[in-house]
Parts: structure tokens; C-alpha cells; sequence
């Protein structure tokens, strides 16, 4: 990793073990700063821990977590959930409030970190909702939603506090190709506009390989490959190329 | 509102009530007629019902024992004062062992069943509405009604029969333990009390409740666990349902035996 | 032979099937396409008898299926084997249980004769190894192959697959598609699968019907896809957010 | 519908019908008991800080408007029905079965009425009356946050910054304690009354000698309203931990609503105990 860039997320021989499972086996990965960085593997191969991980969800049982120049592993409760609200988060399942509108739900953050006067948040809200294509979609209750749409509201709440990091855990999961190609269409120009760095779990490998900078590969909680994508294809460890065209026969 | 709907609104929430506690009860009754229907060509998988017996007793003795030890405790420090007063310290033994046979014994034990079984079969089956398994069921041509519900209502009934008669025992234990440390009354007075005084028939009404109560509690946690709707809160609420309505079917259940066959 | 004549069916204000008309022949893999939430498995429930139509009829070979009771539903279940997106396995019996079950209930067959009857139908979707290993200690894709398994011991004449490579990685969607595959050439079963997955779409398909807004956008060969001039039908099969499909 | 995880578990989940591999068949008992004192353990201190930080937000917290009303409504309008029926038919078997006792002995039931009476206000209305109240009000708190806990809205919180025992546990616990004593006193007032119901129809007994206060006094008041306070704190509490600490999809939210109604009655029962005798000791 060029040494000039300053690495947003910094992980080292982080393993983590639930009772008899081990979900992650020291697991290594760099995340520049401004990049939009992809991460794939089979099944229930360990991501969405490795992305709880790097939000400060879980605790490691071993190695040490970098995020935003803070060792979060050796913080405490309190500095962690500093660190936290740094880093905005969308959900698998999209995890909208359900007792809240939709514009409550994507003022939630401005209302709990910053103490922005009403008025300048209502006006925030409205602005993010038109930027994902919900515009008046306020007074709206989440529950009425389609899939797409709810997605849309969750990135809606992810990027409003303009926090440096953005962590999506799957957010086209079981949505069709068109609903799917206009999220990620949404998410690069979000990541354009507001250079944030962005880290972005998909099952869809083939969409998500038209959007990323840089990709990681992992398999059964071991990190196969991190790095360009362009040099994925030509990676040494044949699993890797196989796995992103999805032609490698399951060993 | 306009005042036309104030004046309206309690009417129709009575009226909403009312039509609620119907679909409920009715749909209970549907449910207990389908089972039924499933009793006379024996159709049960048996390997379900050991499975259930199995898991419904292992999690439920630990919690009916401690709730029960604690009833026999309190029916003597509550009994102390009227004992004291009329010195019938001999009839200890028979005042508590009256109470707890025929009332709190069969009542606590479903409660506590209530919330661990009852509560616990129900989410099972939401679970299993939500997950499409018994679609899944039905799409395979097997009848969910004897598959899943029908060895768990005789699992539950067996077991809340059982657990009564566990919970009965620890109850008086725990009577005669604070009698003796209380009020010391030594064990043969408490014993003797519970022995002469005690007819068959006392224990006989209560063991009668604990198997009205546990078909209750089946029926109730069976209905709603298969009528859920709405995903994970859903079956949040289902259980919820299902342990509120289990309770007041019990009260009702008891009142009713207390007085018909008491 | 499987034929929905003008089917009709809305959620409350929500009209999911719009005058549906489709015939599907025996042997044949028709797949369902169209976005998330358009009502392509309200389309295949309705076979099964779990959903009702408000108008049309449906008929299944030489009985209309719409109006029949849970009763004399059941033949015709037996007929149409269903694989759920959720692969619903029964967490407390082991794979085999899983597959033997059913074979139990219909062919009144004891325990022993059933698993080793079980076994045949593990072989067809390569899971033999995985025979005592639990549902919920396997990934998804083993346990669609699992759930396609049991689907099979009905020897149904049809069977629905609701979007059965959904969420499931790569190599796994591609497996499964293998098997959907395998399973029309060998056999004389009509598969028609639901689906928005388009690698299986273009690899998997005989005849394909893309659903949108609740009408029939397009039904024909994987030729007549691809050679469409319909807006529509180019933006879905490219999977591209530009075109006329509102989200 | 989204994907809710049912058929793959979360890892390290033990097997509900309660076997457990890898150890021998002798060691199994030894073996649960230790765990299960471990657990006891782990789970005792989180309950404690689960409490502290309830305790501290509520006087400190920064909370939705409105919040506190909602939950005391919600909590009050759905119980009271429930209580009614539940606690009315309880008080109608005390008395009776009381009644059919002392009419053995002495066949005098004048005291009867006061005796009762002072237990309902000292005890029973209370504790009897929190245990049913508990799978009420408990399984309700429970199945709310555990279903939030499931679809991943208590980590959104977390993600900004906001502790969810601030937002949830917080306004729960204030509306209990309002709430739920209110309801509890309501309660007290029906098992009386339904006692003078059973009374007079089956023993004949005159309601003016019933409703005889001599034993009341304020003893047994400040025990019953401390009673009362302290049940209705533990429920939100209990519940509220119970809610939060759920894991494995839909399935976990219902184990959840189990264990909140298990333990918010054990809570009560073992209050219950701590109180009663120390109230005994204090005033007699």
C-alpha cells in the first residue's frame, strides 16, 4: 500500500471466534483514504463480521483495528462510540426505525450527534431525499416502502452527518439487476460528492466489480486477496479470478 | 378528531374489542376441533412427541421447582399471623397443604408454563409461519395440524400434569422448611396436619385444573403462533398474545372448576 | 400442461397479476423474470393452491385448481413440488431425516426404509457426503440442494422454484442452476422458476415471461430477448439503471 | 420480505433441546450447573450495568418528546382489562378458599374481610399482581426491543452514537414505575372488591363487616407502595435486558419474549422475599 495515502481502515491478524464457530482467522486489510473498496466471498464466509468489526460492534479476540487513526481495540466505551459516530452504516436489512417516518428516521443522526437547529436539519433531510430520488417522501411511514425504496432511505440516513467512513453491508441484497445497478449508481456519486471512503459488502459480485477501486476476497473467515481489482484477475491463488467470474467449481 | 368520531371513537373501540376476543376464541375452538378431528385414525409422529416431551420438561423443571419452593414459602409467612392469633398451629400443615393442592399449586405451575413453554412453542411456530416452512409443509402434501401442533399439544398437556404434581411436592416442601424455621412446628405436626385433614379428592381437583390448564395453554400458543403475521415483530407479538391469553384462560378455567366440582 | 387464463389478483389497492394468459408444456424450464416485489411468486403460489386468484382460472393438466378445497388440493400438490427461497429445512432432523420425511408419510414406509430410499434422491443432488451434517451447519446453497432433494421424492410432474439463487453466492447460484438443468433434460419434469438472477436467466431458460407493472411485457425464447427492440426488455436484461423501468 | 436468517444460525448457538456434545455422559450435570453459574454471572453483571445506565439516563438523558407518554399509554390501556379479569377471579379464590377454612375452624367470619384486606394492600395486590402484570407488560417490552435487536436498528443507534438502553430501556422504565403502579393500586381496589363479591354471595357475609380497615395501617401501605415501585422498576429492567441481548433471527425474538417473562416473575418473586422479611423485621 503506497505509504503516501494515509490508510482510513487498518486491520492486522484480526481474528474473531463465536463459541465453536471461528469467523475470522488473521485477517489483514488496508483501506486507503477516498477509496471505494469492495468486499466479496462466498456464503457465510465471515463479511459482515469483518465490516461490524471495523465499526466497532464487536471486540476482536485477537490482532489490532485501526479506524480513522484510532486504535478502537484498546478504547474505551465511551471514546469508542466517538469513534463510532464517525462512521456512518447501512444495514443488510436496511434497518429502518418502523415507529419513525421516513424523515425522522434519515434525521436521526443530526438530531443525536450534532446540535443543529431544527429548521437547518429539516431542510438537510429534504435535500438528501431529493439527492436519492425520494424527494417528499418525509411524512412517509417505512413500512409502505418497496425494497429499492427502503434502500434508498437507508443510504439517505447513512451519508446525511457527512461522516469520512461509509460501511454498506449488502445493499442490493435481493434486489432485481435494475433496482440493484441504480443503488450502486447512487452510492459512487455520493462517494464522489463527498470523497468519503466507502467499504462495500455485496453478494452481487458482477455489479459491485463496476464500481470499486479496490477489492477483498474472503473465504470461510480467511483472507484470500486484498488489493487493485485489476490485478485480482491476475492474482496468484487461482480461487480468486474463478470466484469473480463465478465459474470455480466449490473445492 | 370531529366531535361526531369522539363520541363515536370508545363505541367502536368497545365494538372492536368485542369482535377481537370473537375471532380469537372462535378460531381457538376451530383449532381444538381440527386436533380432535385428528385423534380418532391415531395419525401422531411419534418421534416429534418424544422430542417435544423431552425439551418442554428439561426447560421447564428447573424454573416450576423455584417458583414453587417460593409459593410454599410465602402461603406460611402470610398464614403466620392468622396461625398466631388462633394458636391452630397444628392445622399449618393442612391450611397450606389445602391452598396449594387445590389453588396455587396448579395455578403458579401454569403460569410459570405459560411463560416458558407456552411462550417458547409459539415462537417456534411463528418462526416457522414467517420462514415459509409450513407452506413448505403443505406444499409436500403432509398436514401441518398432525405433523407440528398435535404432538405438541399432548407433549404440553402430559407435561403441565406432571410439573403440577413436581410443583405440588416442592410447595409443601418448602411449607413444612418455613414452618419449622418460623414458626417451629416440627415436620411430623406439619406431616400429620397435611395426613389426616387432606381428602383425595383435594389433590384429585387440582391435578384435574393442571390438565385443563395445559390444554389451554396448548391451544393458545398453538393458535397464535400459526396466525402471525408482519416478520420479526410479528412473532413478538404473537408471543405476547399468546402468554396474556393463556393467563386469562387459566383464571377463567379456575374460577369455573373451583366452583363447579369444588 | 400447466394454463392461467385471464388471472386477476390484487393486494388490497395493489394489482400484482393485470389479465395474466400464459400456457407452459410439459418438459419444458420457463422462467418468470421481472423486478423484486412485481408478484412473480404470488404467480407460482397460485399453482399450489395457496393463493386464490379474485378472477381467471388456472389449470393444472385436465383439473381447474383455483376453486378446489384443501382436500382435493392435495393430488395435485403432489403434483407440483415447490422449492421456497428459504430452502425451508427442518432444523431439528439432520439432512436425510429432511428427505425421508415425506417418503415416510406418502409411501407409509418405516424409518429404515425410508432413509435408505433417501439416499437415491441425495445421490441426484450430489449431497450423499452431507447426509448427517444438520441444515443449520450447512451454507445456503448446500441446503437449496437439500430442499430440491426432498422437493423430489414426490416425483412431481412440475416443479416451482421461487427465485432459487437469490442471495446465494456466485458458485452456489451456479450449481443450482446446473441442477435445475440436469433435472429437465433427465427427467420428463416442467420446471418454471421464478427469478430476477440474470446469469441463470441466460444460462437456464428454455422459454422466459418478463412481468412488469402485473401484465406480460414479453414471453418467448431466449432468442426473442435478446433480438427485442422494447425498452423495457433491453434495460432489464442489461441490468442497467438507465431506461423506462421506474424503481 | 427480507431475508431473516432463520435456517443459519449464529454461531455458537446450542442445540434449544438442550444436548450438548464433546463432554461424557457423567460430567454432563457438573457441567451444566457450572455453566449455568457462569452464565448467571456474566448475565448478573450486565443486568447491574443495564440498571446503573438506566438510572443515569433518566435523570440525565437527552429523550424523544413524547416518548414516556406513549409507552405509559400503551402500557396502562393494554393491561387494564387484562388485570381486571386475571386479579378479579384471584381475589374471588382467596377469599373463598380463606372462608371455607376459617369456617371449619371457627365458623366465625367476621375477620375475615380485615385480614384479607391488610394482606392485599401489604402483599398480594403487589406481588401477585407484578407476576401476572410481568408476562404482560414484560413479554411486550421484550418482543419490541428484541424484534429492533433482530433487524439491526439497535446497532444503527449505536452507530450514532446513542446508547439504545438511553432510548429504549430509559422511557420504558419511567412509564412502568407510573403506569404500573397505578395499575397495581387499581388492582388492590379490584381483589377487594371481588373478595366482597365472593363473600357475600357464597358465606352471606354482610359487606359493611367486610370492608373492615382495622388492621390497615400505614405500615402496611408504605410496604405495599414500596412493593409496588420496586416491582414495577424491575420489569422494564429485566425485560429490557432480556430484549437486548437477543440473537438468531425471528426465532431469538421469541426466546427473548420467554426469558423476559421467566425472569421478570422471578425478579418479582425474589423481591417479593427481600422486602416482606425486611419489612417484618422493620415494623414488627
Amino acid at each position: 500500500m503506497s505509504a503516501s495515502i494515509p490508510n482510513v481502515i487498518e486491520m492486522e491478524g484480526v481474528s474473531k471466534r463465536f463459541g465453536t464457530v471461528q469467523a475470522l482467522l488473521d485477517v489483514t486489510l488496508g483501506v486507503p483514504e477516498g477509496c471505494f473498496h469492495g468486499l466479496v466471498g462466498p456464503g457465510a464466509s465471515g463479511k459482515s463480521v469483518l465490516v461490524r468489526l471495523a465499526a466497532g460492534l464487536y471486540r476482536p479476540d485477537s490482532g489490532s483495528i485501526r479506524v480513522l487513526g484510532e486504535d478502537i481495540v484498546r478504547l474505551g466505551q465511551v471514546e469508542q462510540q466517538r469513534v463510532r459516530s464517525r462512521i456512518g452504516m447501512l444495514f443488510q436489512g436496511t434497518a429502518l426505525f418502523d415507529y419513525m417516518t421516513v424523515g425522522e428516521n434519515v434525521a436521526f443522526p443530526l438530531r443525536r450527534l450534532t446540535d443543529m437547529p431544527e429548521q437547518e436539519i429539516r431542510d438537510r433531510v429534504s435535500e438528501r431525499l431529493a439527492r436519492v430520488g425520494l424527494a417528499g417522501f418525509e411524512e412517509r411511514d417505512p413500512g409502505s416502502l418497496s425494497g429499492g425504496q427502503r434502500k434508498r432511505v437507508g443510504i439517505a440516513r447513512a451519508t446525511i452527518a457527512h461522516q469520512p467512513l461509509i460501511i454498506y453491508d449488502d445493499p442490493t441484497a435481493g434486489l432485481d439487476p435494475v433496482t440493484a445497478s441504480k443503488i450502486f449508481e447512487i452510492l459512487r456519486e455520493e462517494q464522489l460528492a463527498a470523497g468519503a471512503t466507502v467499504l462495500a459488502v455485496s453478494s452481487d459480485v458482477d455489479s459491485l466489480v463496476k464500481y470499486v477501486d479496490r477489492i477483498a476476497l474472503v473465504e470461510r473467515g480467511a483472507m484470500r486477496y486484498h488489493g487493485p481489482l485489476e490485478e485480482a484477475y491476475r492474482a496468484s491463488d487461482p480461487f480468486v479470478s474463478a470466484f469473480l467470474r463465478g465459474e470455480w467449481r466449490a473445492a | 378528531m370531529r366531535p361526531g368520531e369522539a363520541v363515536l371513537f370508545p363505541v367502536r373501540a368497545v365494538g372492536r374489542a368485542f369482535t377481537d376476543i370473537a375471532f380469537q376464541a372462535g378460531g381457538i375452538l376451530i383449532l381444538a376441533l381440527g386436533i380432535a378431528r385428528r385423534f380418532f385414525p391415531p395419525d401422531i409422529d411419534v418421534r416429534e412427541l418424544k422430542r417435544h416431551l423431552f425439551s418442554m420438561g428439561n426447560r421447564s423443571v428447573m424454573v416450576v421447582a423455584f417458583s414453587c419452593f417460593f409459593v410454599g414459602v410465602t402461603m406460611v409467612v402470610q398464614a403466620t399471623i392468622l396461625v398466631q392469633e388462633l394458636g391452630a398451629y397444628s392445622l399449618v400443615g393442612w391450611g397450606s397443604a389445602y391452598v396449594v393442592l387445590r389453588e396455587l399449586g396448579p395455578v403458579f405451575v401454569a403460569l410459570m408454563f405459560s411463560g416458558r413453554v407456552g411462550a417458547n412453542n409459539t415462537a417456534d411456530l411463528a418462526t416457522m409461519v414467517i420462514t415459509e416452512q409450513v407452506d413448505g409443509l403443505r406444499a409436500l402434501g403432509i398436514d401441518p395440524i398432525s405433523f407440528l401442533i398435535v404432538p405438541r399439544v399432548i407433549a404440553m398437556v402430559v407435561m403441565c400434569f406432571i410439573l403440577t404434581i413436581i410443583g405440588d411436592a416442592v410447595a409443601l416442601g418448602g411449607s413444612a422448611i418455613m414452618a419449622d424455621t418460623m414458626l417451629d412446628i416440627d415436620i411430623h405436626v406439619f406431616w400429620k396436619g397435611v395426613h389426616d385433614f387432606i381428602k383425595f379428592k383435594d389433590m384429585w381437583l387440582g391435578l384435574e385444573k393442571s390438565v385443563a390448564f395445559g390444554s389451554i395453554i396448548a391451544m393458545s400458543s398453538c393458535f397464535y403462533g400459526l396466525n402471525v403475521e408482519g416478520g420479526a415483530p410479528g412473532v413478538g407479538r404473537a408471543v405476547n398474545a399468546s402468554v396474556v391469553s393463556s393467563a386469562v384462560g387459566i383464571f377463567i378455567a379456575d374460577y369455573i372448576m373451583a366452583f363447579m366440582l369444588g | 400442461m400447466i394454463r392461467f387464463e385471464h388471472v386477476i389478483k390484487s393486494f388490497g389497492p395493489k394489482v400484482v397479476l393485470d389479465d395474466v394468459s400464459v400456457a407452459i408444456t410439459t418438459g419444458e424450464v420457463f422462467f418468470v423474470i421481472g423486478q423484486s416485489g412485481v408478484g412473480k411468486s404470488v404467480l407460482i403460489k397460485h399453482l399450489v393452491g395457496l393463493l386464490r386468484p379474485d378472477s381467471g382460472e388456472i389449470w393444472v393438466d385436465d383439473t381447474e385448481v383455483s376453486g378446489l378445497d384443501e382436500r382435493r388440493l392435495a393430488p395435485i400438490r403432489k403434483r407440483c413440488g415447490m422449492v421456497f427461497q428459504h430452502s425451508t429445512l427442518f432444523d431439528s432432523l439432520d439432512c436425510l431425516d429432511n428427505v425421508a420425511l415425506p417418503i415416510q408419510k406418502h409411501r407409509r414406509l418405516g424409518l429404515k426404509a425410508a432413509r435408505a430410499e433417501a439416499y437415491r434422491y441425495l445421490d441426484l443432488v450430489y449431497m450423499r457426503e452431507f447426509a448427517h451434517h444438520f441444515p443449520s451447519s450447512l451454507g445456503d446453497g448446500l441446503r437449496k440442494q437439500v430442499a430440491i432433494a426432498r422437493t423430489l421424492t414426490m416425483e412431481p410432474a412440475y416443479v416451482l422454484f421461487d427465485e432459487p439463487t437469490t442471495g446465494l453466492d456466485p458458485i452456489s447460484a451456479r450449481r443450482v442452476d446446473h441442477l435445475i438443468r440436469e433435472l429437465a433434460d433427465r427427467t420428463s419434469v416442467t420446471c418454471i422458476v421464478v427469478s430476477h438472477d440474470l446469469a441463470s436467466i441466460t444460462s437456464t431458460a428454455d422459454r422466459i415471461m418478463l412481468l412488469y407493472r402485473g401484465r406480460i411485457q414479453l414471453l418467448g425464447t431466449q432468442e426473442d430477448f435478446r433480438q427485442s427492440k422494447d425498452p423495457v426488455v433491453r434495460q432489464f436484461m442489461a441490468g442497467s439503471p438507465v431506461g423506462p423501468i421506474e424503481v | 420480505m427480507d431475508r431473516i436468517s432463520t435456517t443459519s444460525r449464529p454461531p455458537g448457538w446450542r442445540d434449544p433441546t438442550g444436548s450438548v456434545s464433546g463432554v461424557p455422559l457423567w460430567l454432563e450435570p457438573t457441567r451444566i450447573l457450572g455453566a449455568g453459574v457462569l452464565d448467571l454471572a456474566r448475565a448478573g453483571r450486565y443486568l447491574w450495568s443495564v440498571f446503573l445506565r438506566t438510572l443515569y439516563y433518566t435523570f440525565r438523558g437527552k429523550r424523544e418528546k413524547g416518548a414516556v407518554w406513549r409507552h405509559g399509554l400503551e402500557m396502562g390501556n393494554r393491561s387494564v382489562f387484562f388485570m381486571t379479569v386475571t386479579m378479579g377471579f384471584v381475589g374471588m379464590l382467596f377469599v373463598h378458599s380463606a372462608a371455607y377454612q376459617v369456617n371449619q375452624i371457627t365458623g366465625d367470619l367476621h375477620l375475615v374481610g380485615a385480614a384479607y384486606i391488610e394482606l392485599v394492600v401489604r402483599d398480594l395486590a403487589a406481588s401477585i399482581g407484578a407476576v401476572v402484570l410481568a408476562t404482560r407488560v414484560g413479554s411486550g417490552i421484550a418482543a419490541e426491543i428484541g424484534s429492533m435487536v433482530v433487524t439491526d436498528q439497535v446497532d444503527a443507534m449505536r452507530m450514532c452514537g446513542t446508547d439504545p438502553v438511553e432510548y429504549l430501556v430509559a422511557p420504558r422504565f419511567i412509564a412502568s414505575i407510573v403506569t404500573g403502579t397505578a395499575v397495581l393500586v387499581y388492582t388492590a381496589a379490584v381483589m377487594v372488591l371481588s373478595g366482597m363479591l365472593a363473600a357475600n354471595l357464597y358465606f352471606g357475609v354482610n359487606p359493611r363487616i367486610y370492608l373492615n380497615l382495622v388492621y390497615v395501617d400505614w405500615h402496611e401501605v408504605l410496604t405495599g407502595l414500596v412493593k409496588c415501585v420496586t416491582y414495577c422498576a424491575a420489569i422494564p429492567v429485566v425485560s429490557g435486558y432480556c430484549g437486548l441481548s437477543t440473537f438468531g433471527g425471528s426465532e431469538g425474538v421469541g426466546w427473548a419474549t420467554t426469558r423476559a417473562v421467566v425472569n421478570s416473575a422471578i425478579a418479582v418473586i425474589l423481591l417479593d422475599a427481600i422486602i416482606s422479611t425486611s419489612s417484618y423485621f422493620i415494623f414488627y
